[in-house]
This record gives C-alpha cells, structure tokens and sequence, in this order.
C-alpha cells in the first residue's frame, strides 16, 4: 500500500468535493423512468392505446426534466466552482466484508452534479424532449402498442442516460451504459420484423457488450485498488499520483493505475463507436430516425467521450491510454470518413459522419482538450440531431427513400423549404463553415493537436478529414436537396395506405443491393408513380427543425460567452473532474505520455504550426479546408447553377459530374462502399470462427464430454449384458453354478486353513 | 423463531402431499395451491420471530432425537442464507403449481403429490443441521424429480430421467464418502479436548466443520475432491454437467423450474456450505482448478447454448454457462464473492425460472420449442414477448435488473486476489483467484448477449413463423390472466433486488463474513495476526453460522 | 491325513467311484448301468476300506460292525439307482430304500426315535406323496407306444460335467472331513452328559421302588426348581419322608446301575427344554407350507399362455437406459 | 463307571463299534453329493425334488452321526426340524409340480425358463 491517507478527502476547493444536492435532482432521471412505466401502463389499457398520449406523457416528463436541469443549472452553477452536489435517492449496493478500507463496496442510486453532468445533461434532456416531439408526429403511423412500445424505451433511454450521466459512481455510470445499450437495442429493433434491424439491434448489443467487459474490468480493477468506486472519495485518491505525474516520477505510478484507464477506454470505444468496434452505428440505422438522433447521434454516442472526460484524472496518469484515444479517434475518423463518401444511403452517410465526428472528440480528449471535446460533443448533438432529423423527414415523406440517386431538388418542392434550410444550416455546422457552432468546436481539437507534443500528424490527418467531412455533408445536400426536383418514393409506398398496420416497415432504407451497387439505378421518372405524392412534414417536425437549426446555430454562441474561461462550455467542464486538463491552466497540462516524450525530446519548445500559435491559425486553415470540401462537392455533384455557383454540373437526379470520375480512381470507391470489408473482416475473422467453435463445442460436448459419461454408463450395462446370460433361466445351470460355487468356497476354504 | 417452525415448513408441503394423494383428482390441484401458500404463511409467521440482526447464527436450530443410537438427530437450523433459498423454495411452490394448471392433465394427483413431496426434501435439504438429515433430502430430492421427468416429460423422458437420476446419484454418493470420512475422522483422530464434540461419533454438521478444518492438507484435498465431483455434478460444473440440458429438455415447466431454480442451488448451497468450511486449506489450494472449470464451463456452455435449435436446451446450457459464476464468486473466498454467489442462488433462480415458464407457455400452445419453427412471436404474443425480452435481459445481467448486481460481485469477488497484479492498492480482501481470471469469466457476459439476444431475436423478433399445421388449442393466443399472475411476482422481484439488493445484502454479509473468515483462518500457518491483517480482530474459533 | 486314511485309498476311491456314477447315468445309447454300479460299489469300498484299516489301527481290538457297510452299500447304492433310474416310480421307491437304510444307521447311531421317525414320515408319508404326484403328473400312455418313456427322463443332462462337478465336490468335503476330524477324540465324548435324570423324579423313584433301594414312604426330594436332587454324575439321588411341606431323614441313594436315561426320553428332553422356540417355528413353517400348497393347489383362472407372454413382454424387454 | 454307562446316562446305548465319525461322514458326502449330481442331470421335475430329499437325508445322517460323537441330543433335535422343512418342501414343491404339469403337459425342467435375463 502507498500511504493513501482519507485525508485527501478533506482538501477544499477540489473539484471532487461534493456537497449536498437538493432532493429534486434526483426527479431528473426518474420522471422519464416514470414515463418509462406509464407508457408501460397505456398498453395495458385498450382504450387509449391507440392514442397519443404516451408521446404526450414523454414529451411533458422529459420537458420537466428539463425544466428541472435548468433549475438545477440556475441554482448550482456558482456552487460547482468549488465541487460537485451529491443527491442520493437510495443506497443500492452497499456490502462490507470487513472493516479496512476496501472492503467495503458502495455503490448508491446517487446523482452526481457538476459542470461536466451538467452540460451533459442540459442538452440530453433538451434534445430529448425535442426528439420526443419529433416523434410524436414521426412515429404517428405506428399508433398502438408499437407507439407505446416506443415511447417507454425512449424515456428509459433517458432515464439510462441520466443514470450514466449523473450517477455519483462507476457502478451506476455501468448501469446507465447498459442500459442505453439495452434502449438502443430495443429502438433499433423497433421494426422487429426485418430481420435486418433485428441483426442490427443484436450487432449493436453484442458490440457494445464487448466494450461493457472492458469498462466492468475497468471498474472492477478501480475498486481493487482504490477500494472505491464512488467519484467523490476516487478522484482524492488519484490525486497523489498526478502529483508524482507533476514531480516527474512517472516511476511511482503502479502499473494497476495505468491499466485502468485502458480497461475503461474499450468501454468507450464500444460505445462511442471507436475502432475496432464501430461497425454496429452504421447498422443501427435500422431504428427510426428519431432514435438514430437521439441516441445514435446526439446522445448515447457521447457516453464514452463523457466516460473518459470524467475518468480524466485516471488517463492522465497512464502511459499508453491517451495515445491510444488518440490514434484511435483520428483513425475512426479518418476510415469512417472514407466509407461515407462512398455510400449512397443518406442516413448511413449521417451515421459514419457521426463515427467520424466521435474520433474526432476522442482525439481531443486525448490532447487534453477536454473542453475541446464536450464542446464538440455539445455541438455535434445540435448540428447532428438535425441532420438526422432532417433525412428523417425525407424519409418520412418519400416513403423510407434514402438513396440519394434517386431524390433531387427536395429544398424546392410545396412545404420542404424548412427541412431544406435545416439541413443547410446542419450541414454547414459538419463541415466547419466558418462561424458556426462547428468550426469553433472542431477547431479547439485541431488546434490543440498541434499544441501537445508527438501529435502534429494527427493533427494533419484530421486536417485532411475535416476537408473529407466537408465533402460528403455537401454531396448529400447538394444531390438531394437542390437541384432538378425529381423523386421515387421509396419502398413503402403501399403501406402508406394503411397506417398503423403493424407490418409497416416505415423507416426501411433502400432495398439491400441497391446501396451497395456501384450503377446507379434506372431513372423512373415519378409520374410513373401517379398514386404516390411525398407529403411534407407537419408541424411539429418543423417546429423542431427550425428549433434545432436555429439552437445548432446558436450554440456558437457558447464560445463566446466566458471567453476567459474558454466559452461557456470550457467554464462548464472546468467545473468538474475533467479540470485538471483544461486549457490556459496556468499549469500546463501534462500526462504520462506526454511526460515521456518530454524526457526523450529534452526540447520543450512551445509548440507552432506553420510558424504560428496554432489557435490562432487554425482558424484559417480549417475554414479554408472545409471550403475546399464544399467546393469539391459543389463541382462534382451540385446542380447546375445553383446560387451563383458555376462550378455545379449536375442537370439529373442521378448524374453528376462524379459519377465519370469514379471509374478512373479503379476499386477505391468500391471497396469504400464496401466499408473497407471491415464487416466482412469481422465474419471471418472472429464471427464465424466462433461460431465454428461453438459448433464444434457442441459436437465435442455430445460426444466426448457426454460420451464420456455414456461410456461409464455403458461398461455396467455391458458387464450386465454379458453377465446376464448366466441367467438363462435354466435350473439346471444354477444349480451347476451353485455346485461349482460351492467346491471352489470350500476349496478357498481349505487352502486358507490348511 | 423456533425449530418447529422449520420442520412445519417441512412438514405443510409433505401432509398436502398426502392430502393430494387421498383426496379426488379433481381437487389435487387446489389442494397444492393451498399447500404451498399455506407454506408461505407458515414461513412468513415464522419469519416474524427471526432475529435480523443476528443473520449469521444458527437460528431456530435444535431438533430431536432420532436415532441416539447411531448418533442422529432430526436437527435443523438456519443462517441468513439458509433462509433466502428456503424462501425461493417456498415461492417457486405456488408458482409451480399454478403453471401446471393446463400443462398436466393426466395422472393429476401423481403430480402434484411428487410436486409437494419435492418441496418438502428441498426446504429440508436447507435446514438440516445433521449431515444424515441433510444427505437423506438431498437424495430424496431425485425421486420425484425422477418421477416428474419420467412420467410427465417429453418424447426422450425415461432416458433422460435414467441418466438425471444416476448421473446425480452416482456424484453424490462420492460426496458423502467424503462426508463420512470427516465423520471417522472426527470420531477417531480427534482428541475430545480439540472442541467441544469432537472424538465422538456425531453427525452435527457444525462439529464436523471443526472436524474438517482440522484435517491435513492432503486429507483435505481427497475430501474436497470427493465434495467438488458430488456437488459438482448438481450445479453442474464443465465436465459433469451433460445431464442437465437432457433432463430440462425433457423435464414438464414446473419441472425444469424447480430444477433450475432450487434444485442447482443444492449443488452451490453444499459447496458453501460443506466444501468451503470443512476444507478450508485444500480449497483455496485448488481454488485454481475449480475455478478454471466454473470458466470452461462460462465460456463453454454459453458458446455451446448459441448452435441450440431447441429454445429450452438453449436455457439448459446457458443454466450451466451461469452457475459457473456462481462457483466463481463462492472459490473466491472472499466477501464479495461469497455474497454475488448466494445472490446469484436467488437470481439465478428467478430468471432462469421464468425463462423456462415463458418457454413453458410456448410449448402448450404450438408444442414445439424448435427455433427453426417457431419465430416472430412478438407481433402475435406481446405480452409474452415483452416478458421474455425482460427476463432475457435479467438472465443477460442487465444493471437495473436482479442477474447483474449478482454477476459483478461474483467477479468482484474473483478479481480480488493478493497474487493479482501487484498489489499496492486498497484491494486489501484476501483472495484466492486474480484479474485473470474475472477477465475470463467476463467473456461469458458477452458470449451470455450472443446466445439470448440470438435467441431472442429468432423467437421473439423477425417474421412471424408457426409450425405447419399448428391448431389452436383451448389457450388464447397471448398469456392468460393466470400465466401473467405466474410470472408477474417473479418479475417484480427481479426488479426490485435489481434497484434495491440492499435487505438481501445486508443479511447476506454477516454470515458470509464469517465463512470467508473462517476460511482464511484455518490455512496451514494462518495465526490469529494473520487474521488481523484481514480485517477482522478477534480469531474466529466458531464456525461459520454456529450457535443460536 | 495319514492317520484318518490314505490319501490315495480316498481320491482313488472317489475317482473310480465318479467314473462309475457318470457312466451309470442314463444316457440315450448306452449306459453301462452295472459296470457304473460296480465302479461306484468298488470306489466305495476302496474310501470306507481306507478308513476301517486306519481305524483298526488304532483300535485293534474291536470289530468294525458290518452292519455299518451294508447299510452305507445299500443307502448309496439305492441312490444312485434313484439318480440313474429312467423311471420315476421307480426312482422314487428306490429312494424309500436309501431312507431304510439310512435309519439302518440311525439305529446304529443309537438315534432309535430319529430312525422310526424317518421311516414313518419320510418313507411313509412324504415318498407316498411323491408318488401319487408321479402318477398323477404322468401322461397316459399312448395307444401305440405302452412303454411311455418321456424324453426328459431318458437322457441325463451333462452328465461328464454334474459328476465331475459332484466328485469334485466330494473329494472337498472328505478332504475337510478327513482333516476336521483329525484332531478330535476317535470316540467323540468331551462333553459332561446333562444331569437329565434331574428332570425325570418319577421315573428316578419308580426305579428306586422297583430296585427297593427305598423305603416306601420315602420320597424323592425335590428341590425349588422342582428337579429331584441327583448328583452330578448321576450316581445318588436324595431321598427323604415328606412331611408338611418339608422333608425329614434325608440321605442319599445310589441308582440302579441299569437307569439310564431313554434314546426317546433325552431326545424330548433337548427338543422341549432347550429349544422351544425352535418348535414354534417348525409349527409356522408347516402351516406357511399348508397355506402355501393350498393356494398353489387350487384351480385357477385360466389365463391364454400367449396373452400372458404378451403381459410378460413389456415388463421384461425394458431396456435400461 | 464304566463308558457303557456314561454312554447310557446320555441316552446312547450302543457303541460306536470300530467305526469312526469319518465313515459317517463320508457315507454323508457321498449320499449328498449324489444328490447334486442327480439334480444336475435329471430333467425330470420330481427327480429333481427327489435328489433335494436325497441332501436332506445325507445332511440327516451327518448331524446323527455328530449328535452320537458328542453324545448329546442337538443333532438330532435339528434333524427333526430338518424333516419338518422337507416335508414342507416337498408340499409345496409337489403342489408347484401338480401346477406346472397342468400348463404344460411336461415335468421336464427345460420346459421353464421365463427367468433368462
């Protein structure tokens, strides 16, 4: 043991200490679980299932949720300065076996309140309560049980969330990440009849679950050693190694420390979507849009950025966890940047743009730019949950129509100028237009490679992916939303007849094949189709397009507010366990990585880029790529002279200029359709030999495991068979027996007297 | 809380039994009803005079003389953990006979009289205080098991029932051996003045526990092997454990639910039990070796459980996959370890049993659990499916619900090893597994998603798939008001020791404590300083759960 | 062994004694029937020769009795005539004469009652009963075929192997004899007779009046147990005049030379006094043993031999799983 | 007192006569395992219960001969239970014998083999 003393828990003014919370924090998470269980109850009662009312029950409950995070924020704001506030609704697990430290475990339903909850959970509950509404209309063909059945995994969606996001201990924050998992597993096997969004949902647990072993490990690895999982008395004992971290003896850190974080970070990267375990996102496009938004997008993504965030303390005293953070996020996005230039199904595009974007706010986590990060994740959830919400609607109108070959010019058609604007404006956020809420954001972390030794190449290769990024947002909008109106509703379009039939698939993307081949489909123009008219959203998904838009917009605002403090955001994640790192500390941040590069590279030279602080000339820089990007867009697939912009060819839905370029770049582009073959890769690699095993398991577990004991079955029963002749039923023979018996006892006999 | 509560508790169950079998087959059924609830007011009653805060004595220990000739006495008692399974005997009882309602129509009285007597053997099995007492229920357990599966199973049942019956019967014969060498050698190489009750020939499982500690090494080591391959057989362990899946698979619902739920518990309740405090030394010298097979078994049976076409096997295997963390958290020796393996008892039971229930409901009405017939029962039965996807979540281990809290202390309990990966931390619980071996066992939750939500999303989710040539049966096509009344408290239980564990913990640790204590006090070279250093002041010369 | 007989005498005499009982045996060709008798009647004579010569031996002076030999040549030499006789009528009357014999050596053994008994019971009562079952279980000859010898009695089963089995066993037993009785006494007698003329005052007293050893108003004395007072080595019994309860002028007598205690009167004397409970079972055997072949006896219902194989199947080819 | 006497006080008048308990002994073996022989060979039912009383006659002799080594009654009190048994048997076995002859017309024991396992 290393003298870790409980006096560490006295020290004020430490962002781990805590001081009551006002009761109602704790309604914050329960009212959505009391949604959860009403919309439970709606189902029950035949004559208002039918109805709207468990959208109602959740917008309202997520509303006060809301209502009450405000409140919470208004009331606690000062008082996070000088630690968190701990509401604690009930003791959960609470077992001791002894009375050392350590042999005690707690693990209360207890609600951690600081900045970086906060922040977390303001826009989970806001976005919420907005996506709720979305769905309320978006989902109103699915009226009845399926409506119910929504609803109550959205609030428990929640409710998870808020778990994860606010529970005061790791044992909770699990409970959270499970059961996000578990919403997420639900939602995207909403349309439990295609097997392809059953495949989806199970893909997307099974991953997840791999990262949950990690993040169990993580937790299990804390409490042995720290013999705590509860924030408020961990963090303390942290502190003594970052201390030795500061005093230069990276040596004092014991290995166990340093391998928590790395358990913790696979969690992350299960959740997040990270390398190697982002392949289930694309897949849970399965699930309805609004749930793509929410959970896929905006919210449940970021659980392994807040993971990290709030764990900081633990990966700053590892070697290998931040490096590898990094990597990782600059290579998602990197790869998940490279797939969606090359599909075709708007929303799978939305979904590798979220990987990509999640690497992003990774790789700022790991260059200690914490607010960089949750700034990211901040405005991702805005810019993102509008995009989703925006294809969403698409969707909904052109009957599940998501091949972006086959929709054009939707912006100017009768009641779509709405959804058009949004998805400008969400577009123009992803690829770091200059000025909105995006390029701030993804600036912090580009510029923030540059700051921390050993990262200029990540820096560039996010660089690059920013100009990607840039890409194919603009490819999107630019062949769907303008241009020739043209449009073929998508597969559903029958079942637009009968709402509410349960066998109605609404939220089908393209027909399987048709996303991957690399022809584009046959044009068939759409008065072909005279009984299919694409209706345009009603009022409550363009209250909430117009909502999110502008909030997306409006969140740039954020950067502004505090500037001392790094924004509003940075003032935020000051304010809680994720400090340590934040920029402009005076003490500049250092981890263990960093701390050994320095040792090896005795120069410190104050890092630059292109000869410059890096802050200030990353500006530049990435609004002059994101421009490339759009600009590339706007030659290969933007309409012809669409706003002025000559450069546009595209005089058809499903012909641009890019279409000619793509046979001369050879396979790339196909095998980017392909996603690289990762999934494939995967089958082969660990699915389907597992699968071989488990085979041959079941063999072996039939024929040797139970052979075995058949085979000592087996031998009595034999040894009986053979035996069992002697009795043939002859009296003769047993008396021959008895009489043969008989002289060899007496003969035994006579030997062992004589 | 008196002795004779607990043998009332023994005996209300066996007198209904006698009561169905006098009484007219068309009352058989409300008689068992009233038999097992009544059980429930018995054991409540009795519950009143318990003294919680005493969980890890003996309570209402005493009994009569039997045969003082031949040392036995009808002596019962029960600790903390004694009492929770005792509990889930007497709940799964009413349980069980409400769900057989329409499944046995046939030999009704024989049924529910077996039903009743195993109810009766089991609640004795946890209650016994005297090795004979104990051994004659444990065994007496396989004959109206063997009865319900031969007479009321499927198509393979006389096999399966032959092979339940040996198999079990075979392991525990080993395991008493075992059991009567600690006799012998308390009668015979104990001096009197080692405590009180040893040199004497007496069946007092408490005096024997004194007795096994104080074997040697080596002794210890036969002895635990011969407990390990008896007790093993019943949990089932990796190599033993080819029975179960047969006998579920044949078994009626209330069959496999009793076997699931209690009757696997016998198997980990003699470990913690027998295994853990008469072979102190030995255990935690092999603790490897058990543990290793408790995670081929994990790893094994969860992989094996993914390539099952019948639904019912599926949950067979995945019972095998399970208990494995069970036996994981009891070789742990340690606090957490021994409270996640006697919550697990609980849990297990629970969702496993449910599990085999909704299965159960299932087969009456298409009478067939083959998954390549059976498919998308979500858009024709949701009320079934929704309480299907919740006890799959349960038997997942999803946080919120009873299996996790259970599952993590388990490997908790593993994790914790002072041979673990250098040990500066706080981690001060003595331990007798490592990191490793959590690591390894974890992969078993994952392997635990695979096979359920495969499961899952075969028989619930997809297409709407039925067997040709399916009928309707008198059964409405969702769950009747009776099959939701079965499943509902279960499901309710599941959530609440999911959200709030926290009563059953707190009895659960004293006696658990204790056990680990005594543990680690009885190792070669263990000194009263040595048991300092673990936490607790005083050396532990009680055995676990001893005295009133 | 040596001094018992010669151990070639015995194993030869057993032998040659085997041989002939195997070659006596019915067989469907031949069976040399006269040759086996003779082996056997030699083999026979060979083993009880080898005893007689070692006894005399030791006792030169007496006589070994020749009734001894006949009775042992008849009893066995009629038994092998039951085993060998392809009749059963005639098996069995020549098993009466192998219990003739036998109670022949009874008497010698001095076990009058026994030898009566035997003959009453056994030849009298049992083997009548077996005839009348041989008769009554007896298919009625045919027209053609008068001398109706049923397959099952004309050929003997194995019969190499039975007296090869049985002669081994012989050869066992006398070698356990022949070693057992070694180290006893030739003549038997290591236990002290029972004072049994105690049990038996009147007839004590009747000898002593018909002897006129006492006076007629003399009594025997009866002691509290209410046994005459005999000695030990009943020689003396204790006489007395009763008077109130009481006797006056007691002494001693000696017993007539001649009283001894009867074959018959000692027998019962074992029988009742020490082995009641004996009695008592014998008793329930007997009415177990009535009851038995009353049942077994009656006529019962009919039951198709076919229907009753099928019954018998399912029971029977169960397999065990 | 002469051992004429002694023998006499005992119940036993008459001497042993130059004979020994072996020749009694064996004369009992011999009549005994006659008797197995027989049962081993015969086929017929009634033969077969013959030899059986042939044992019980040869066990007969060997406890009179005992009862006359030892000079006391026990052997022979034991002979008594021993014809009680036989005769027992041969009631019952002879009532079987009746029985099974009624099913099928034969005495033979060949004819009755539903025991073979």
């Amino acid at each position: 043991m290393t003298g870790l003393t409980p006096v560490i828990l006295a020290s004020t003014g430490s962002p781990a200490a805590t001081h009551q919370g006002a009761w109602w924090m704790a309604l914050i998470p329960f009212l959505p679980l009391l949604s959860c269980v009403l919309c439970g109850l709606v189902a029950c009662v035949r004559p208002i299932r039918s109805t709207k009312l468990p959208a109602w029950i959740t917008v309202v409950s997520l509303g006060v949720s809301f209502a009450l995070m405000l409140a919470t924020y208004g009331q606690q704001r000062e008082g996070w300065a000088s630690g968190a506030s701990v509401t604690t609704a009930w003791e959960w697990i609470h077992l001791s076996w002894g009375h050392e430290p350590g042999q005690t475990l707690i693990a209360n339903f207890g609600f951690y309140m600081d900045g970086l909850s906060g922040l977390w959970m303001l826009f989970v509950t806001g976005l919420g309560t907005l996506i709720a509404l979305y769905a309320s209309e978006y989902m109103a063909h699915d009226k009845g049980l399926g409506y119910c059945r929504f609803f109550a995994a959205f609030s428990l969606f929640v409710f998870s969330m808020a778990c994860l996001v606010m529970g005061d201990n790791l044992i909770l924050l699990y409970l959270g990440w499970e059961g996000v998992g578990l919403c997420s597993y639900l939602l995207i096997g909403y349309f439990y009849k295609k097997p392809s969004a059953v495949a989806a949902a199970k893909k997307a647990f099974i991953m997840n679950r791999i990262g949950d072993l990690g993040l169990a490990l993580g937790v299990m690895l804390t409490f042995f050693h720290f013999g705590t999982v509860q924030y408020a008395e961990l963090f303390p004992l942290v502190q003594p190694h970052i201390d030795s971290l500061k005093a230069g003896r990276v040596e004092d850190i014991p290995l166990l420390v340093q391998a928590i974080p790395v358990l913790l970070m696979i969690g992350a990267f299960g959740k997040s979507a990270q390398l190697p375990l982002y392949v289930w996102l694309p897949d849970a496009m399965e699930g309805p849009t609004p749930v793509s938004a929410l959970i896929h997008a905006a919210t449940m993504v970021t659980a392994g950025v807040y993971l990290i965030a709030r764990t900081m303390p633990l990966f700053l005293v590892s070697e290998w966890a931040l490096p590898v953070v990094a990597w990782v996020g600059a290579l998602t996005a990197l790869l998940a940047a490279t797939i969606g230039m090359a599909q075709f199904d708007i929303k799978r595009i939305m979904a590798y743009s979220t990987v990509s974007q999640l690497g992003y706010m990774f790789a700022g986590l790991a260059f200690l730019s914490s607010t960089g990060a949750a700034f990211h994740v901040f405005t991702h959830a805005f810019f993102k949950a509008t995009l989703f919400l925006c294809c969403g609607a698409v969707m909904h109108g052109f009957a599940g129509q998501l091949d972006l070959r086959r929709l054009s010019g939707v912006m100017f058609m009768r009641g779509w100028l709405i959804v058009g604007v949004a998805m400008l404006v969400g577009c123009l956020n992803l690829s770091g237009f200059p000025f909105t809420a995006g390029f701030f954001s993804k600036d912090m972390i580009l510029a923030e490679a540059f700051v921390t030794p050993g990262y200029q190449l990540l820096g560039w290769i996010l660089i690059l992916t920013a100009g990607l990024t840039a890409y194919y947002t603009f490819r999107v909008f630019f062949r769907v939303f303008v241009g020739p109106r043209l449009f073929e509703p998508g597969d559903e379009v029958h079942a637009d007849d009968d709402h509410g039939h349960a066998d109605h698939a609404h939220d089908g993307h393209a027909p399987a094949g048709d996303g991957h081949s690399a022809e584009p489909p046959t044009p068939q123009p759409h008065d072909a189709d005279h009984s299919f008219h694409p209706h345009p959203p009603g009022w409550a998904i363009n209250t909430v397009l117009a909502l999110l838009a502008v909030l997306s917009l409006a969140a740039a605002g954020a950067y502004f507010i505090e500037q001392d403090r790094h924004g509003w955001v940075g003032s935020m994640v000051h304010d809680s366990t994720a400090a340590q790192v934040s920029i402009g500390e005076g003490e500049h941040a250092v981890h263990a990585a960093a701390f050994r590069h320095d040792l090896t590279h005795e120069e410190h030279a104050h890092a630059t880029l292109l000869g410059m602080n890096p802050h200030d000339v990353m500006y530049f820089v990435s609004a002059i790529v994101g421009v490339i990007g759009i600009l590339i867009a706007a030659a290969l697939h933007g309409p012809k002279g669409i706003g002025g912009l000559m450069i546009g060819s595209r005089t058809e839905a499903a012909r641009s200029r890019a279409d000619e370029l793509l046979p001369r770049l050879g396979p790339i582009p196909r095998w980017a359709q392909h996603k690289w073959f990762v999934d494939e890769f995967y089958e082969f690699l660990i699915r389907r030999p597992l699968y071989v095993a488990s085979c041959i398991f079941h063999l072996i577990d039939a024929l040797l495991v139970d052979g075995l004991v058949n085979l000592f079955g087996w031998l009595p029963r034999r040894m009986g068979k053979s035996a069992r002749r002697a009795q043939s039923g002859v009296l003769h023979q047993y008396a021959g027996q008895m009489a043969g018996g008989l002289v060899i006892v007496l003969f035994i006999v006579l030997l062992l007297t004589a | 809380m008196s002795p004779i509560a607990l043998l009332s508790l023994m005996f209300v169950p066996a007198a209904s039994a006698v009561a169905v079998a006098a009484a007219p087959a068309k009352l058989a059924r409300h008689i068992a009803l009233v038999g097992t609830l009544f059980a429930i007011v018995v054991g409540l009653v009795a519950l009143g005079d318990y003294d919680w805060s005493r969980p890890g004595a003996m309570q209402a220990s005493g009994g009569f003389e039997w045969l003082p000739e031949l040392g036995l006495r009808l002596s019962v008692g029960i600790d903390s953990i004694a009492l929770l399974l005792i509990g889930l005997t007497l709940l799964l009882g009413p349980i069980c006979v409400v769900a057989s309602r329409t499944a046995i129509t046939e030999r009704v009285k024989t049924y529910y009289a077996w039903l009743l007597v195993l109810q009766a053997a089991m609640t004795g099995v946890f209650a016994a205080r005297d090795l004979v007492l104990f051994y004659i229920c444990f065994e007496f357990t396989l004959i109206p098991m063997f009865i319900l599966i031969s007479l009321y199973g499927s198509t393979n049942r006389k096999h399966a029932a032959t092979k339940f019956f040996l198999y079990t019967f075979t392991g525990s014969i080993i395991a008493l051996a075992g059991l009567l060498y600690v006799v012998w050698f308390n009668a015979t190489k104990l001096l009197p003045t080692a405590f009180a009750g040893a040199g004497t020939w007496t069946l007092d499982i408490g005096v024997l526990t004194h007795a096994g500690a104080s074997m040697s090494l080596s002794e210890q080591s036969w002895v635990l092997a011969a407990m390990m391959l008896g007790f093993g057989v019943k949990v089932p362990l990796f190599p033993v454990h080819t029975w179960l899946p047969l006998a579920h698979t044949e078994a009626p619902t209330a069959g496999s639910v009793i076997l699931a739920g209690v009757l696997l518990k016998l198997g980990t309740y003699g470990i913690y039990r027998f295994v853990l405090p008469m072979t102190p030394a030995a255990l935690v010298e092999h603790a490897h070796l058990i543990a290793v097979l408790a995670i081929i078994g994990i790893i094994y049976a969860g992989l094996i459980c993914w390539v099952q076409r019948d639904v019912k096997k599926l949950v067979a295997y995945s019972s095998v996959s399970h208990l494995g963390f069970c036996v994981l958290g009891l070789v742990a020796v340690n606090g957490p370890g021994l409270s996640g393996s006697v919550l697990y008892m609980i849990n297990h039971g629970l969702s496993t049993g449910a599990l085999f229930l909704l299965i159960g409901m299932v087969y009456e009405r298409y009478h067939t659990r083959d998954m390549d017939e059976l498919g998308g029962l979500a858009s024709k039965m949701p009320i079934w499916s929704t309480f299907m996807v919740f006890f799959v979540m349960a038997s997942v281990g999803l946080p919120g619900l009873n299996g996790f809290v259970s599952e993590f202390l388990c490997l908790l309990g593993a994790f914790q090893s002072p041979s673990g990966l250098g040990r500066e931390g706080l981690g001060a619980t003595p331990g007798t597994l490592g990191p490793w071996f959590a690591g390894f066992a974890g992969t078993g939750m994952i392997v635990a998603a695979i096979y359920l939500l495969y499961m899952t999303g075969r028989v619930v989710f997809g297409q709407l798939k039925e067997p040709r040539g399916h009928h309707a049966g008198p059964l409405p096509t969702d769950l009747t008001v009776r099959e939701i009344a079965v499943l509902s408290p279960i499901a309710v239980l599941c959530v609440l020791l999911g959200l709030y564990p926290k009563p059953v913990l707190d009895v659960v640790a004293e006696p658990v404590a204790a056990q680990a204590q005594w543990v680690w006090d009885h190792q070669p070279g263990a000194t009263p300083a040595h048991a300092e250093s673990h936490g607790v002041a005083a050396p532990n010369d009680e055995p676990p759960g001893e005295g009133e | 062994m040596g001094e018992i007989i010669h151990p070639f005498l015995l194993y030869a005499g057993i032998a040659v004694g085997g041989i002939g009982v195997a070659a006596s045996l019915p067989r469907r060709r031949v069976s040399p029937q006269l040759l086996g008798g003779l082996l056997g009647a030699i083999g026979l004579g060979m083993v009880l020769l080898g005893f007689t010569l070692r006894a005399a031996d030791r006792t030169p002076d007496q006589m070994p009795s020749i009734y001894f030999y006949v009775f042992a040549l008849i009893a066995l030499g009629a038994g092998l005539r039951v085993i060998t006789n392809r009749r059963p009528v005639y098996a069995a009357l020549y098993f009466i004469l192998t219990i003739l014999a036998s109670a022949g050596m009874y008497i010698l053994l001095s076990a009058t009652f026994m030898a009566f008994a035997l003959i009453i019971v056994y030849a009298g009562a049992i083997l009548i009963t077996y005839l009348f079952v041989i008769m009554l279980a007896t298919q009625a000859p045919s027209e053609e075929e008068t001398d109706s010898l049923t397959p099952y009695d004309a050929e003997a089963r194995e019969p190499f192997f039975a007296a090869a089995t049985g002669f081994a066993l012989l050869a066992v037993l006398s070698t356990m004899v022949v070693s057992g009785v070694r180290g006893l006494p030739r003549d038997g007698i290591a236990t002290p007779p029972a004072n049994e003329l105690a049990s038996l005052p009147r007839r004590v007293e009747r000898a002593l009046r018909a002897a006129g050893t006492i006076e007629p108003e003399e009594q025997l004395v009866i002691g509290s147990s209410g046994l005459a007072l005999v000695d030990a080595q009943a020689r003396t019994a204790r006489v007395g005049i009763p008077a109130d309860g009481s006797f006056t002028s007691i002494r001693d007598v000696g017993l007539p030379e001649d009283l001894a205690v009867r074959n018959v009167e000692s027998l019962a004397f074992d029988f009742l006094n020490r082995h009641p409970g004996t009695i008592e079972i014998a008793g329930v055997i007997l009415l177990m043993a009535m009851l038995g072949a009353v049942v077994l006896s009656r006529r019962q219902v009919e039951l198709d031999e076919e229907l009753k194989r099928q019954q018998a199947r399912p029971l029977g080819s169960e397999e065990m799983a | 007192m002469s051992e004429l006497v002694l023998l006499a006080q005992s119940g036993f008048p008459a001497p042993m006569g130059g004979l020994t308990l072996a020749h009694y002994l064996f004369v009992s073996a011999a009549m005994f395992v006659l008797g197995v022989i027989g049962f081993l060979t015969r086929r017929n039912l009634i033969i077969m219960f013959l030899c059986t009383e042939m044992m019980f006659q040869a066990a007969g002799l060997a406890l009179i001969a005992f009862s006359r080594f030892w000079l006391n009654q026990t052997g022979q009190t034991f002979v008594i239970f021993v014809i009680t048994i036989a005769a027992a048997e041969a009631a019952l076995a002879l009532a079987l014998v009746v029985l099974l002859f009624r099913k099928r017309e034969s005495l033979s024991a060949d004819e009755w083999s539903e025991m073979s396992g």
